[in-house]
């Protein structure tokens, strides 16, 4: 279980996020929605330690969320490879640099999981599509089985099809190997889609936080409903039948 | 980057290999045949005390280009290890180192160089010491400003998020970006080294009598530059031709560089 | 904008305090006596240790490093150079002299420079790649590879010697300004001609402009009003360290052409151990390049009000 | 007048990007250009651009973000003045006032330079100026891409409810069939460079025929909402 108590990030004088309380459960899925310059990627950078809060206490079962090693999904898909090296070596990081022993046929396991072709891996991460890119992303993020993912705007680079496509792969995935995730998107169709609830970020603030379908049928706030009705022009959401 | 270690691999060997192939010993004077044209004994004539040009000038290239190579290197490490550190040692280190590099960038480097070089006493090792002190400013930006971008690259902040040690980042994500377009300042610092030794050397301050070197070489020739004209022509070709070479290659290595996004 | 302003002036003061300790550390720490060679330039004859000892003494050389550095740096602040340790006379109306010659040789030069590099780099830059821009760049690199020194020699040999049509040594008539302007120009020609058409091709590749061409925008118009000043700023980042070469630059020439000026004003001043006049020389190139750095940085600030934030 | 172009195609590095294509867009039609990314319809669009343009009518674009379309350096009052010049117009001419009110930027302050605008406002202005002189056709390329959903929403039913009394065209081209479903009453599905269906809107999304209109249509939104 993922715990955020009361966090609050400082950039300057501003607060970029202002008392922020959350909880992912094991397994769970807790899709965080916000429009630019919400504060989305402060708050995943605070919760793996990229940037220190100003106040906030983050855990994962009660222990410094470090100690979890979360692994995390980017939104530029090549961008989280060298260009330089084979997707294998930079797949292969966590397990080098933690010295995990990989379990038997579990690379071949989670590349058919994400369908990957083995030979794949041995390309540059030039050579090989975004939508490929972006799984070996996800692949490399799974490879040393951590407890806690956080996805940033995993989908945003990649067309209509291939989002739909890719967001159902991380489902089955999440599914067989039992991590807590949490998806930041500003995309509101993919949060009601694949997450079990959804926290709505606002000027580094939470304005709603409620279960999927609840928000998607009847959002409290005005700013969420604005954002749910936006949504469904945008095709995001169907309307109704 | 093939081009560039040919070069140098050529130059570096004319260094070595140059006082080998001198047909006469460069500093045996022999009066009565000085300040001869080309002729059959002396290919390219002899300056004023009869010294075989041809000889001095193979003898010359380990002064000019050894030692600009080894100034060349030195102000590298000096200035990419500043620029390292602030890169990556945070806003006081950055601010100050900048401000370090700036105020030795205030000094034109030649100035610097005729400073030291005069103060300290004209001999090899004030040279060394005055070009590689006024030389590595440009390595120190080079390498803050890479290290600067790669540091906020997705690839780096995935390795860190593994677990990877300090030192392995270094070597498999700082140093593949750092090494091409490092080089390339490093040619055209090989150049500036080359033209540097001669100019201190044209002034005075370098490299001295009877020790062969182009700029002092032309010193000398330029005193009997009406009778023989000819005696300051070669020192100066091969400056030029060296440098030519290093700043062909460094342009070949920075338009490679810039097709595949790398920072020049 | 006034803290960008702010940061700047302090900047400059920072560096130019910088240059100052370091230059008189410099001397301070020098090999060999300095009062011995002060007094040697000054008596032209081997002198005894009193003598050198009372020359020591009157030119504040035994107090300690920082009172001796304060006693110098006080007066500079109020512009006064103090005195010549060799000559006695006050700095300041050499230095000026020798500014009189330097200065203007150098703008010569740099209008020479870019009165070559400009129009080369957008004659080059019309087609990327083709002959003109190839043969562009070799005639750069040349020009970067060629010595001043020995460029200097080859004019020397050609319109004085052979020719006879310049006056090559000294600086009697503005004639004898001539060959040497030439130097310094095609040094910095060859310079800028790089640094310009970089320039032009960066912000050809602005990612707005196959927009305004779509939108029937002319491309006279646009290479006017969109790519010139995109290329213009970084032509002024590095015009600004040419300008710091061009000084250089200009010393040599003098020292070839044997023209009075800093050059030659720094390099006596050098070998007598005049320490103000080496000072003076070398804390006016400083303020020099303060003083270019602050312009560009002002340009920076307002052509694109958004840079200052990133720039350490 | 029904504008038309034929045999449109492009050769890249050797390779057909775009295979022979032809088109009919008839006054105030509204069209979308859909396929998953690399299917050539972006090359379309900017080949049909050039072709109209040749052929003299006044076309306009409006590129995926407004940093393709503006001069950080240039005031948006000096992107309009010069987009009027463009157009063969005296400036001050175009009715600003007008469009501005109509794409909900009137509070814009024309003497800054596009940074000191929000993205979603930088993206109308460039709408606006792409409808200075009414063109015959504006091509609009993934216009909600770059911006927040909200300001994404309202701008595409300003476009939509737009130009009442004008018969311009509009196409739009989008990998996202959800977002052209309600705003284009023709379809043009692109796959691998070539045109593999033609319909109305509702025909395509219904009873789509080829895998890529079916694949489009099957994802074309997230989640059908129950009620």
């Amino acid at each position: 279980m993922l715990t955020v108590t009361d966090l609050v990030v400082k950039r300057g004088a501003r607060a970029t996020l202002d008392g922020i309380s959350l909880s992912v459960p094991a397994a769970g899925t807790l899709a965080v929605v916000g429009e630019s310059g919400a504060g989305k990627s402060t708050l995943i950078a605070a919760i793996l330690g990229l940037l220190k809060p100003a106040t906030g206490v983050i855990t994962w079962n009660g222990a410094p969320v470090r100690a979890a090693r979360p692994a995390l999904v980017m939104q530029e898909p090549r961008a989280a490879f060298n260009p330089a090296l084979s997707l294998r070596r930079s797949v292969m990081e966590p397990i080098a640099a933690q010295g995990i022993t990989l379990a038997e046929g579990r690379l071949e396991r989670l590349c058919a999981g994400l369908e990957l072709p083995l030979d794949l891996l041995d390309r540059r991460p030039a050579q090989v599509s975004i939508g490929q890119a972006q799984r070996a992303g996800i692949l490399r993020a799974l490879i040393a089985a951590p407890p806690l993912v956080l996805f940033d705007e995993p989908l945003s680079a990649l067309d209509a099809v291939t989002q739909k496509h890719t967001a159902r792969l991380i489902a089955e995935v999440q599914a067989e190997e039992g991590f807590a995730a949490l998806i930041v998107t500003h995309d509101l169709g993919y949060a009601v889609a694949h997450g079990d609830r959804i926290m709505v970020l606002k000027d580094g603030q939470v304005e709603e936080t409620a279960d999927a379908q609840t928000f998607a049928l009847s959002p409290r706030s005005p700013y969420c409903r604005a954002l749910r009705d936006a949504a469904i022009s945008l095709g995001a959401l169907g309307a109704a039948a | 980057m093939r081009s560039v270690a040919l070069v140098v691999t050529g130059l570096v060997a004319l260094a070595v290999l140059g006082p080998l192939l001198a047909p006469y010993d460069p500093t045996a004077i022999d009066i009565p045949n000085r300040l001869s044209g080309p002729t059959q004994t002396f290919p390219l004539g002899t300056d004023a005390l009869g010294r075989d040009i041809l000889s001095r000038l193979l003898y010359g290239a380990r002064w000019s280009l050894g030692l600009a190579f080894l100034i060349s290197v030195l102000s590298l490490i000096i200035g990419t290890s500043v620029g390292l550190i602030a890169a990556l040692g945070g806003r006081i280190a950055d601010w100050s180192l900048m401000r370090a590099t700036d105020t030795f960038l205030a000094f034109p480097e030649l100035v610097a160089a005729v400073v030291i070089a005069g103060l300290m006493g004209a001999g090899t090792w004030s040279l060394i010491f005055a070009l590689s002190v006024t030389g590595w400013m440009r390595y120190a930006r080079v390498a803050r400003g890479i290290g600067l971008s790669v540091q906020s690259r997705g690839y780096v902040v995935q390795a860190r998020l593994a677990g990877m040690p300090g030192w392995s980042i270094a070597r498999w994500h700082y140093l593949p970006s750092l090494i091409p377009s490092l080089t390339v300042v490093w040619t055209g610092m090989f150049a500036r080294a080359i033209l540097g030794i001669s100019a201190l050397g044209f002034l005075g301050f370098g490299v001295q009598p009877p020790n062969p070197e182009w700029g002092a070489m032309l010193l000398d020739a330029r005193v009997h530059m009406r009778s023989t004209p000819l005696q300051m022509i070669w020192p100066g070709l091969a400056v030029v031709s060296c440098v030519l070479a290093i700043n062909l290659a460094g342009d070949a290595l920075r338009d490679a560089l810039a097709k595949d996004g790398q920072p020049g | 904008m006034i803290t960008a302003i702010g940061g700047v002036l302090l900047r400059a003061v920072v560096v130019l305090s910088g240059t100052a300790i370091l230059t008189f550390a410099l001397l301070w720490h020098a090999p060999g006596d300095p009062a011995q060679a002060i007094a040697m330039a000054r008596f032209d004859a081997l002198l005894s240790d009193d003598v050198i000892d009372q020359v020591r003494q009157e030119v504040g050389l035994n107090t300690g490093f920082w009172q001796a550095f304060w006693a110098w740096l006080g007066p500079l602040l109020r512009l006064d150079f103090g005195y010549s340790a060799v000559t006695g006379r006050p700095v300041w109306p050499d230095l000026w002299a020798a500014m009189t010659y330097t200065f203007p040789l150098a703008l010569a030069g740099l209008a020479i420079g870019l009165a070559l590099s400009l129009p080369l780099a957008i004659l080059a830059t019309k087609r990327p790649g083709g002959l003109l821009d190839r043969a562009a760049v070799a005639i750069a690199s040349l020009g970067a590879a060629i010595p001043a020194y020995w460029l200097g020699l080859l004019l020397i040999l050609l319109f004085a010697v052979q020719l006879g049509l310049l006056p090559a040594m000294g600086a009697r008539t503005p004639a004898h300004a001539i060959l040497p302007a030439v130097t310094l120009g095609l040094g910095v020609a060859a310079s800028l001609t790089r640094i310009i058409r970089s320039g032009i091709l960066e912000a050809r590749g602005q990612p707005f402009l196959p927009a305004l061409r779509r939108r029937g925008v002319a491309g006279q118009a646009v290479a006017r009003d969109h790519v010139a000043p995109h290329a213009a700023i970084p032509v002024v980042t590095l015009f600004g360290l040419e300008l710091a070469f061009l000084l250089e630059g200009a010393v040599l020439v003098e020292v070839i052409f044997g023209r009075p000026g800093l050059g030659t004003f720094l390099v006596t001043a050098i070998t007598a151990r005049d320490f103000p006049h080496v000072q003076a020389v070398v804390v006016l190139t400083a303020l020099v390049f303060v003083l270019v750095n602050l312009a560009t940085d002002i340009f920076y600030r307002v052509i694109d009000p958004r840079i200052g934030a990133e720039d350490a | 007048m029904t504008l038309s172009v034929t045999g449109l195609s492009e050769i890249r590095a050797g390779r057909t990007i775009l295979h022979p294509t032809s088109l009919e867009i008839e006054p105030r039609g509204r069209i979308g250009l859909v396929g998953s990314s690399g299917s050539g319809k972006s090359t379309l669009g900017h080949a049909l651009i050039d072709d109209l343009r040749a052929q003299g009518c006044s076309v306009a674009h409006v590129p995926q973000s407004p940093d393709e379309a503006l001069d950080p350096l240039r005031s948006m009052a000096f992107h309009w003045r010069e987009a009027e010049v463009a157009l063969g117009l005296v400036p001050g001419s175009a009715d600003q006032a007008g469009l501005f009110r109509a794409l909900r930027i009137e509070g814009g302050d024309l003497r800054k330079r596009p940074w000191g605008w929000s993205r979603g406002m930088q993206q109308r202005f460039v709408i606006a100026m792409a409808l200075i002189g009414s063109p015959d056709l504006i091509v609009l390329d993934e216009p909600t891409s770059a911006l927040d959903p909200i300001v994404a929403a309202a701008t595409m039913d300003l476009l939509s409810g737009f130009p009442d009394g004008k018969d311009t065209a509009m196409i739009l081209i989008t990998h996202d069939l959800g977002l052209a479903a309600r705003r284009v009453a023709r379809l043009l599905v692109m796959q691998a460079g070539r045109v593999v269906e033609e319909g109305r809107t509702a025909d395509i999304l219904d009873r789509p025929q080829t895998s890529a209109a079916r694949a489009l249509s099957a994802h074309r939104n997230w989640i059908a909402l129950p009620c």
